[in-house]
């Protein structure tokens, strides 16, 4: 079943490669495999759901695997949804070459085939080669445009990740280290032996190594000051990836740095430790993010701190810990996903029109472009955590974890940020909606097809404000429960 | 039928309007009638609802499902109904009237995209009132919120507009941060976040944490009800949103606040402490004072009434705090009578604010200016206008037997019997409190006067209030709905007042209903303290005054009427020899400079000879304190810090990677 | 038990893997770096073997040899390869000068051993004490990254934390299972040709694989 | 009832004989022989038969004004105790007699406007300004009242008061109505508020508000703002010091009453004309002063209630 699953995308990626001379036949078969994935994905999903664990051994999903599957698939099927009219304007605009097109999707499909690999693997060390996996795969899309910034971009990427990664790699060996007395010469890295033996694990080579993997995966998850990398390659690459790389990629690496940190948890050092690692780094995130959204210049640039600043969210509330915490964490992870997808779809229809990503540059989107402005301006009160939109919602829980834990003074921080946040980065949107658009810009939408997921997102997103389905929420329990908060 | 399946067919109207009118944005006509008359139904049926609630007792209304917020529900009990009929009765006022008023909207702005964001405005502040969750509550009060930002931002070309309105946006979001912190406090103690669970929970609290909880709600809610020093985002929005918004904004979205005050302070947190109280009190007499002060001197007319809104909520929280200080006193009569004043002017002001809005929409329509100094001698040109608006401007003096005087003439009652509190202390602060609301009252006179005098009366001051023409029919029944509520709701007070008792009683935990109306007479306390009749008052009025008509036309017989010139000193009658709004304020501002702040400026260019001054400008301008001290050092200082962050950012690898290395190490040696 | 012959040879070579490191931030020619490494990765495979005979595990043998073809061979000959193609100037560019950069190391290889005792009182494996080096090489590889101005030699500083890690990684645990393993010498591998595929993008279109050059994109 | 129509009536009889007795004292200070005390009564029948003109630029709200005023002033007296406590307060108390008389300055100043000249709109201005800044003191000192009496109808203040021995009264009483003596100047268009004797436009205040009035309208003026001026006397008289008045319907009690209630009336009287012929009017910026010394009092009234 799993299995199947791992090898749908790169059998996508080959047709894609083979076919890479003609353009329909790839965005067909693409749209053909993203959906067939999706159908896989959440049948997959829901089995775990519904029935419980999948263990096969090498490959393992439960349900915190299954929930970011679910994002993986969902995010996957709608980036290629748009990327579609969106690549093809490009073609047609002469940014790319259609053999370009072809790698375009081969790419987009290694990508996914990695984030999948990341989630579905039982074993700790097949976890980080997935990971790594990831950069190699996506350097190539965020250089896609073969200018100087993309290159600089991807380089960046490249090198800060691949450095990041290497520490996960030498935490990774210390976790093992860990189990070796316990396990003996025959320990394998699975999660699931290792958590059999949680208690048992030697507390000092556990700790070092958490602190490694934080170090390494964090660099991934963007957490400040490691996120350097992040604002670059989320601005340059084109905007479907963008929407991969923040509303996917970075929970991928959060799901890896989430197994240790409930192993952390179970074993005898206790959650306290990484909880606290983690509520520092959120903070610190969530801060630094915030002063470079009320600086900022550039719109794309503007989505990707955000996405920083919701990384930081989401490990605050993971380091608040208690149900409300790690519960609202977890629907944070979903809720930030799809609406961070809305409005890198958005920023793309906007770049393709205005041709700069500059918000000066942007103005009277209400006018040119009425169906886009709407959409942006709902994603960015979306993002902002205004109801009646989900992450208002999940951002309340994490808000009550920390209270109710007693975190009273870093909740009034995160608090205090979120409401900053919020004017700073209306501010910016507000101005590129309004006002008289620049002359010559003709009214009119670019990429009418593009907002088709748009829509299908904006609907996501105000059903989740208001209704949470039974089957999630109750998976989202278990999976509190496996972090050990009580439910 | 149930007021259930009414609460659905209010939703199912205002809901299905909303899309449609949407749908039909591009035939304005057609959408304006949908949606105004898919509000005006829905809040006739509200009307309904708030009846059958006070006459038959509360309603609830669950969710189909279930959220990790525990159950969701719409809940009506007395304050809610209090609240759903007065923003109903403003509701539908103003449906009717905006059938007119958007018609100089039409091809200019997006008429039907307004039509249905006012649906959803209508319906999201019935369900801030019938909210029985915490979380349910903010999702509804952010979304009214929201839609009153789009529609204050709808005139989007408009100089000023946007900016204001993200003003707007920005300061309810930091009010709603701090209630939300303030419910979260709540449910650490409660357990769940249900309203009901809530009653009582602040007992088992300590002093602080109780404390704050009340400093954080005073403050959210407070942004929102626009109390000084958060009232600044009223003036800014209220004369940028289109009339008929603006009335509603101001009468009856910023009462909601007051209704979650009452809720929480008397409902959830119970008042104990009484320094409470006086924080109230005095929090509400500087936003009076200094509300009516700053609408005294202003001159752009919606702007006038934004202040005066401001005014009107301290007087409004003035018998809240006094109700305040009694209850924690344990003297819960005196409490009831001052919660009982507190509700009779939130009704009084919802009618005449928005009466007043909406005639100043009005001058606005007819004249295309709110700027009184370029108005006047409408009075002839639009008399039906003229006329209701003149009866809001009486309401809002307090005129006798209007609904405005009732209502003061309550709370001064409350405020003299402060000398059955124990404290000697509080006892010598209402005194003080009472001497405020005096010259509030006697300066919100003095500011109407001028709207009044200035827009209406004598000669017009520019070409367009030449030739302004009455407005279209269905505005002035808008108004004149309010303006014969604001007269009935004076006169027969005596009928609405034992409904605020029934209100309060399960607040307050005593009913004073029995003996506060006796036959027509108010009586606001036991024994012989004081009574009143506005009724009476009303007949006493009005036959001496056909008296003294009849008098004066038989005794010296029938003499005629001359119709001359003003005495003009020799001088031509032009505009410019009438006395301007400025001026009519220039003393005070004089006189309290030291608040205002005042900038004069007095330029006079002379070529031929000192004596012979060709031309003379004078420009009094005052400084806008709050801003200038409190908002803008705040935005300057946050901007400041966020450059000096972000110069980390320097684009080169090396620093980069030396982050992470400095962040490794530091942490290894930290933890080792 | 412990044949002390094999202990004295482990020793050594975990010596001679530091002596490289230092002698890799003391260079101050490319091609002096990448032979500096090869040494230095033909060292760890020693070791790796070494390790392998001690303990009789077969796996270690192939993650000995795999570690010298790849690290000690093909690595180094495909940089060399990039660098002449695109005529790199020969110099390294720090920009840390070398004196200072030496007494940085000196203080890193401290540090390092300062952090790593505990563990070393803990780990049981016979390796345990290399732990120390290990930690030094991979921060010395940071070191290299950061205070150095080429792409190259970042590339370079990356492959020397990978060493040190893979260091590690035989001192604690005799290296870690088979297929983790391949799967890392793979990712190291693509991971070194994607970089060296941008340095030729890059250098295409900034025609200078000088990375403090690439600041176009800040805040 | 009855008797508050008959007191009603007496009060505005007398009022224009009051204005007349404190003009012939001013003139008596000044050494001059002055008008006869009838005098007020021969203008108002004068302008009662004199035909009335009316600018063009006012609208009906100028002609209504009068009126109104009247009407105000009117229903005012019936509320107030005049000679016996019984009056129709229970329909409003002293609370509602101060909204009525702001209603009648509301209209004056309202009608100021309406003609459109520059005097109007300069009177009405200053006549809000200083009643914004005496209503306060007026309603504080009412607060002692009540606090003393433990009442705010007027009728029951007098008789609370009337049937308590004066050992009983506290000195509040007095530092109230000094403050409400204040008060009154400045509300009756007195000296040194306001000179109701001038006629140089640029220092009038209450004569610029009625300016353009004429005919019965002006009459109607004068007559209410005479009556209004008799009120405020009348109410210092049987709220502050109200003995002598008949607590109860006896004839003797009555003209006990009346004969108390007029010469209390005829001091008060006296001492303005001493103050306006000793005294000048003040310039408007200085006013200020003035009224807080008055509002310090009665808010020094009520805490000497609380305190001593």
């Amino acid at each position: 079943m799993i299995i199947t699953l791992l090898l749908l995308p790169v059998a996508v990626a080959l047709v894609c490669l083979l076919l890479n001379r003609y353009t329909k036949l790839v965005e067909t078969a693409s749209v053909l495999g993203a959906g067939l994935l999706l159908l896989l994905g959440s049948v997959l999903v829901l089995h775990v759901f519904e029935e419980g664990i999948i263990d096969e051994g090498m490959w393992y999903l439960d349900q915190l695997g299954a929930f970011m599957l679910l994002i993986i698939v969902l995010i996957g099927f709608l980036a290629i949804l748009y990327s579609v009219p969106y690549m093809r304007h490009e073609h047609e605009s002469g940014e790319v070459s259609s053999n370009m097109l072809g790698l375009y999707y081969t790419f987009l499909f290694l990508f996914i085939f990695t984030m999948v690999l990341v989630v579905v693997s039982n074993n700790l060390g097949i976890v980080w080669i997935a990971v790594e996996g990831t950069t190699l795969v996506s350097a190539f899309l965020v250089g896609f445009y073969n200018k100087g910034t993309s290159l600089e971009a991807a380089w960046k990427y490249l090198i800060i990740c691949s450095i990041g990664i290497s520490l996960a790699l030498l935490g990774t060996i210390f976790v093992y280290a860990s189990s070796i007395d316990v396990l003996g010469e025959n320990s394998d890295l699975h999660w699931t032996s290792l958590m059999a033996v949680a208690g048992q694990l030697d507390p000092a080579f556990l700790k070092i190594g958490f602190v490694l993997v934080l170090i390494g995966y964090g660099t991934k998850v963007g957490l400040a000051p490691m996120h350097t990398w992040l604002p670059d390659a989320h601005s340059q690459a084109p905007s479907p990836v963008s929407a991969l790389l923040s509303g996917v990629l970075l929970n991928c690496a959060m799901y890896a740095v989430l197994r240790y940190h409930i192993l952390m948890t179970h074993s005898s050092i206790g959650g306290a430790f990484s909880s606290g690692l983690l509520l520092l780094f959120g903070l610190l995130s969530l801060g630094i993010a915030a002063a470079f959204i009320i600086t900022q210049k550039d719109y794309k640039r503007l989505l990707a701190y955000s996405s920083i600043e919701h990384m930081g969210i989401i490990a605050i509330g993971f380091g608040f810990g208690g149900f409300w915490g790690i519960f609202g964490a977890l629907l944070h992870m979903f809720n930030h996903s799809m609406t961070k997808a809305l409005l890198f779809f958005g920023a793309g229809n906007v770049l393709q029109k205005y041709k700069t990503k500059s918000i000066d540059g942007v103005r009277g989107l209400s006018r040119t472009m009425p169906v886009t402005s709407i959409l942006l301006l709902m994603g960015a009160l979306a993002i902002t955590g205004s109801p009646p939109f989900s992450v208002f919602t999940s951002e309340i829980m994490v808000l009550t974890g920390g209270i109710d834990q007693g975190n009273i003074l870093p909740a009034l921080l995160y608090a205090g940020m979120i409401v900053i946040i919020f004017a700073a980065f209306m501010g910016h949107v507000v101005r590129m909606i309004f006002g008289d658009p620049p002359e010559g810009m003709e009214k009119g939408e670019v990429n009418k097809a593009g907002l088709i997921p748009m829509i299908a997102l904006v609907v996501i997103i105000l059903v989740m404000g208001i209704f949470i389905p039974d089957g999630l929420s109750d998976a989202l329990r278990d999976i509190v429960a496996l972090f050990g908060g009580q439910v | 039928m149930d007021s259930n399946n009414l609460f659905y067919i209010l939703l199912a109207l205002a809901l299905f309007g909303a899309p449609l009118a949407a749908a039909l944005n591009n035939r304005p006509k057609i959408s304006a009638a949908v949606a105004f008359g898919a509000s005006a139904m829905a809040s006739l049926v509200g009307l309904i609802i708030g009846a059958d609630v006070l006459l038959n007792g509360p309603m609830r209304l669950d969710f189909p499902f279930s959220s990790p917020f525990g159950t969701f529900a719409f809940a009506v009990d007395g304050l809610s109904a209090l609240f759903i009929i007065i923003i109903s009765l403003v509701t539908f006022a103003v449906s009717i009237y905006s059938l007119g008023y958007v018609r100089h909207y039409y091809g200019k702005y997006p008429v039907g995209l307004m039509g249905s964001l006012f649906n959803i405005f209508y319906v999201s502040m019935i369900m801030v009132v019938s909210s029985s969750n915490a979380i349910l509550f903010l999702i509804m009060w952010e979304t009214m919120s929201l839609s009153s930002y789009f529609l204050v931002i709808f005139e989007s070309r408009e100089k000023g507009t946007v900016a204001s309105g993200l003003f707007y946006l920005i300061m309810t979001h930091i009010g709603t941060a701090a209630i939300t912190i303030g419910f979260i406090l709540m449910y650490s103690e409660s357990g769940s976040f249900e309203f009901s669970s809530f009653h009582g929970a602040a007992l088992g609290m300590s002093d602080l944490l109780r404390s704050s909880v009340f400093a954080l709600w005073l403050v959210g809610f407070g942004t929102k009800a626009g109390i000084i020093p958060f009232h600044t985002w009223l003036p800014m929005a209220h004369p940028a949103a289109p009339s008929n918004i603006s009335s509603l904004m101001s009468a009856v979205m910023v009462k909601t606040a007051i209704y979650m005050l009452i809720r929480c302070y008397f409902g959830f947190l119970g008042v104990q402490d009484a320094w409470w109280g006086v924080i109230v009190l005095a929090v509400a007499c500087v936003s009076a004072l200094l509300g009516v002060m700053y609408a005294l001197i202003e001159s752009d007319i919606k702007r006038m009434l934004a202040f005066s809104t401001v005014e009107n909520i301290g007087i409004i929280l003035m018998a809240l705090g006094v109700a305040m200080i009694f209850q924690s006193y344990g003297l819960k009569e005196l409490a009831a009578l001052a919660l009982i004043a507190a509700l009779m002017h939130v009704l009084s002001h919802a009618l005449f604010k928005s009466l007043l809005f909406m005639g100043a929409g009005s001058v606005l329509y007819a004249a295309h200016t709110r700027n009184m100094e370029k108005l006047g001698g409408l009075a002839k040109r639009m008399p039906y206008t003229s006329l209701m608006f003149f009866i809001g401007v009486l309401s809002i003096a307090a005129i006798p037997p209007l609904t405005g005087f009732v209502s003061e003439w309550l709370i001064f009652q409350s405020m003299l019997q402060s000398f059955n509190i124990p404290d000697a202390i509080v006892k010598i602060l209402i005194p003080v409190a009472l001497g405020t609301l005096a010259i509030t009252g006697a300066l919100a006179a003095a500011a109407f006067l001028k709207a009044y005098g200035i827009t209406f009366l004598a000669r017009p001051r520019s070409e367009e209030a030449e030739r302004a023409e009455e407005v279209p029919r269905t505005m002035l029944v808008g108004m004149g709905i309010l303006s014969a509520l604001c007269i009935l709701a004076g006169v027969l007070s005596f009928m609405i007042l034992p409904v605020m008792d029934d209100v309060t009683s399960p607040l307050v935990g005593v009913s004073i209903g029995e003996h506060l109306i006796s036959g027509f007479l108010i009586v606001p306390t036991v024994g012989e303290f004081s009574q009143m009749s506005p009724l009476l008052i009303g007949v006493l009025l009005t036959s001496v005054f056909v008296g003294v008509l009849a008098i004066t036309h038989l005794y010296g017989g029938r003499r005629k009427v001359v119709r001359a010139d003003t005495w003009d000193c020799g001088t031509p009658l032009t505009s410019r020899t009438e006395y301007s709004g400025r001026g009519f304020s220039n003393p005070i501002n004089r006189m309290f400079s030291w608040v205002y702040h005042p900038l004069r400026v007095f330029r006079s260019t002379s070529h031929i000879s000192p004596y012979v001054k060709s031309d003379m400008r004078y420009t009094s301008t005052i400084e806008p304190v709050f801003e200038r001290y409190f908002y803008e050092p705040m935005e300057v200082g946050v901007r400041w810090l966020a450059r000096k962050v972000s110069v980390i950012q320097t684009g080169s690898i090396q620093t980069y990677l030396g982050y992470i290395f400095v962040v490794l190490i530091l942490l290894l040696v930290v933890l080792r | 038990m412990l044949n002390s012959l094999s202990l004295d040879a482990i020793n050594t070579l975990a010596a001679i893997i530091l002596l490289t490191d230092f002698m890799l931030v003391a260079s101050s020619r490319m091609r002096s770096l990448t032979r500096i490494f090869a040494i230095q990765s033909l060292a760890l495979g020693a070791l790796a073997a070494v390790v392998a005979f001690e303990t009789g595990a077969e796996h270690i043998y192939i993650v000995a040899v795999l570690s010298i073809v790849l690290k000690a061979v093909i690595i180094p000959r495909f940089i060399n390869y990039a660098t002449t193609k695109i005529q790199v100037k020969r110099e390294v560019e720090p920009l840390v000068k070398i004196p200072g950069s030496l007494l940085i190391c000196a203080a890193i290889t401290l540090l390092a051993y300062f952090v790593t005792e505990p563990l070393m009182q803990q780990g049981t494996a016979i390796t345990s004490n290399c732990l120390a080096i290990s930690f030094a090489s991979v921060l010395i590889g940071m070191f290299l990254m950061v205070s150095r101005r080429k792409a190259i030699t970042e590339v370079i500083g990356l492959l020397v934390v990978e060493n040190g890690v893979f260091l590690a990684a035989i001192s604690t645990t005799y290296s870690m299972p088979m297929i983790v393993e391949l799967g890392v010498f793979f990712d190291v591998l693509v991971g070194v040709i994607i970089m060296g595929l941008f340095a030729f993008r890059i250098n295409r279109t900034f025609d200078s694989i000088d990375a403090s050059i690439l600041r176009g994109l800040k805040d | 009832m009855l008797l508050a129509m008959i007191q009603t009536l007496f009060l505005l009889a007398l009022a224009p004989l009051f204005t007349g007795l404190i003009r012939k004292f001013k003139a008596f200070f000044q050494g001059r022989q002055g008008p006869s005390v009838l005098q007020p009564y021969r203008d108002l029948t004068k302008l009662f038969h004199k035909d009335s003109v009316i600018s063009k630029d006012a609208s009906w709200l100028f002609t209504a004004t009068p009126y109104i005023c009247m009407t105000a002033v009117i229903t005012a007296a019936l509320m107030i105790p005049f000679f016996t406590t019984s009056s129709i307060n229970f329909i409003g108390d002293i609370i509602v007699v101060v909204y009525l008389f702001g209603m009648m300055r509301f209209f004056m100043a309202l009608a100021g406007l309406d003609a459109g000249s520059a005097f109007g709109g300069m009177g009405s201005s200053r006549e809000m300004t200083i009643s914004a800044m005496v209503e306060p003191t007026i309603l504080l000192s009412i607060f002692t009242m009540a606090l003393i009496s433990g009442t705010t109808r007027l009728g029951e203040i007098s008789f609370n008061l009337a049937t308590t021995g004066l050992d009983l009264v506290p000195p509040a009483l007095f530092l109230a109505l000094a403050a409400f003596f204040i008060s009154t100047l400045a509300e009756n268009a007195r000296v040194p508020v306001d000179n109701p004797a001038t006629h140089l436009e640029l220092t009038m205040i209450h004569e610029a508000m009625i300016l353009e009035h004429s005919g019965k309208q002006l009459a109607l003026m004068e007559w209410s703002s005479m009556t209004k001026l008799l009120l405020y006397l009348v109410i210092m008289a049987n709220t502050f010091l109200p003995w002598g008045i008949a607590t109860e319907v006896t004839p003797m009690a009555l003209v006990i009453g009346i004969l108390a209630v007029i010469l209390k009336i005829t001091l008060f009287s006296l001492a303005i004309a001493i103050i306006e012929s000793s005294m000048a009017k003040m310039r408007l910026f200085r006013l200020p002063n003035l009224l807080t010394v008055s509002f310090s009092l009665s808010l020094l009234a009520v805490m000497s209630f609380y305190i001593l």
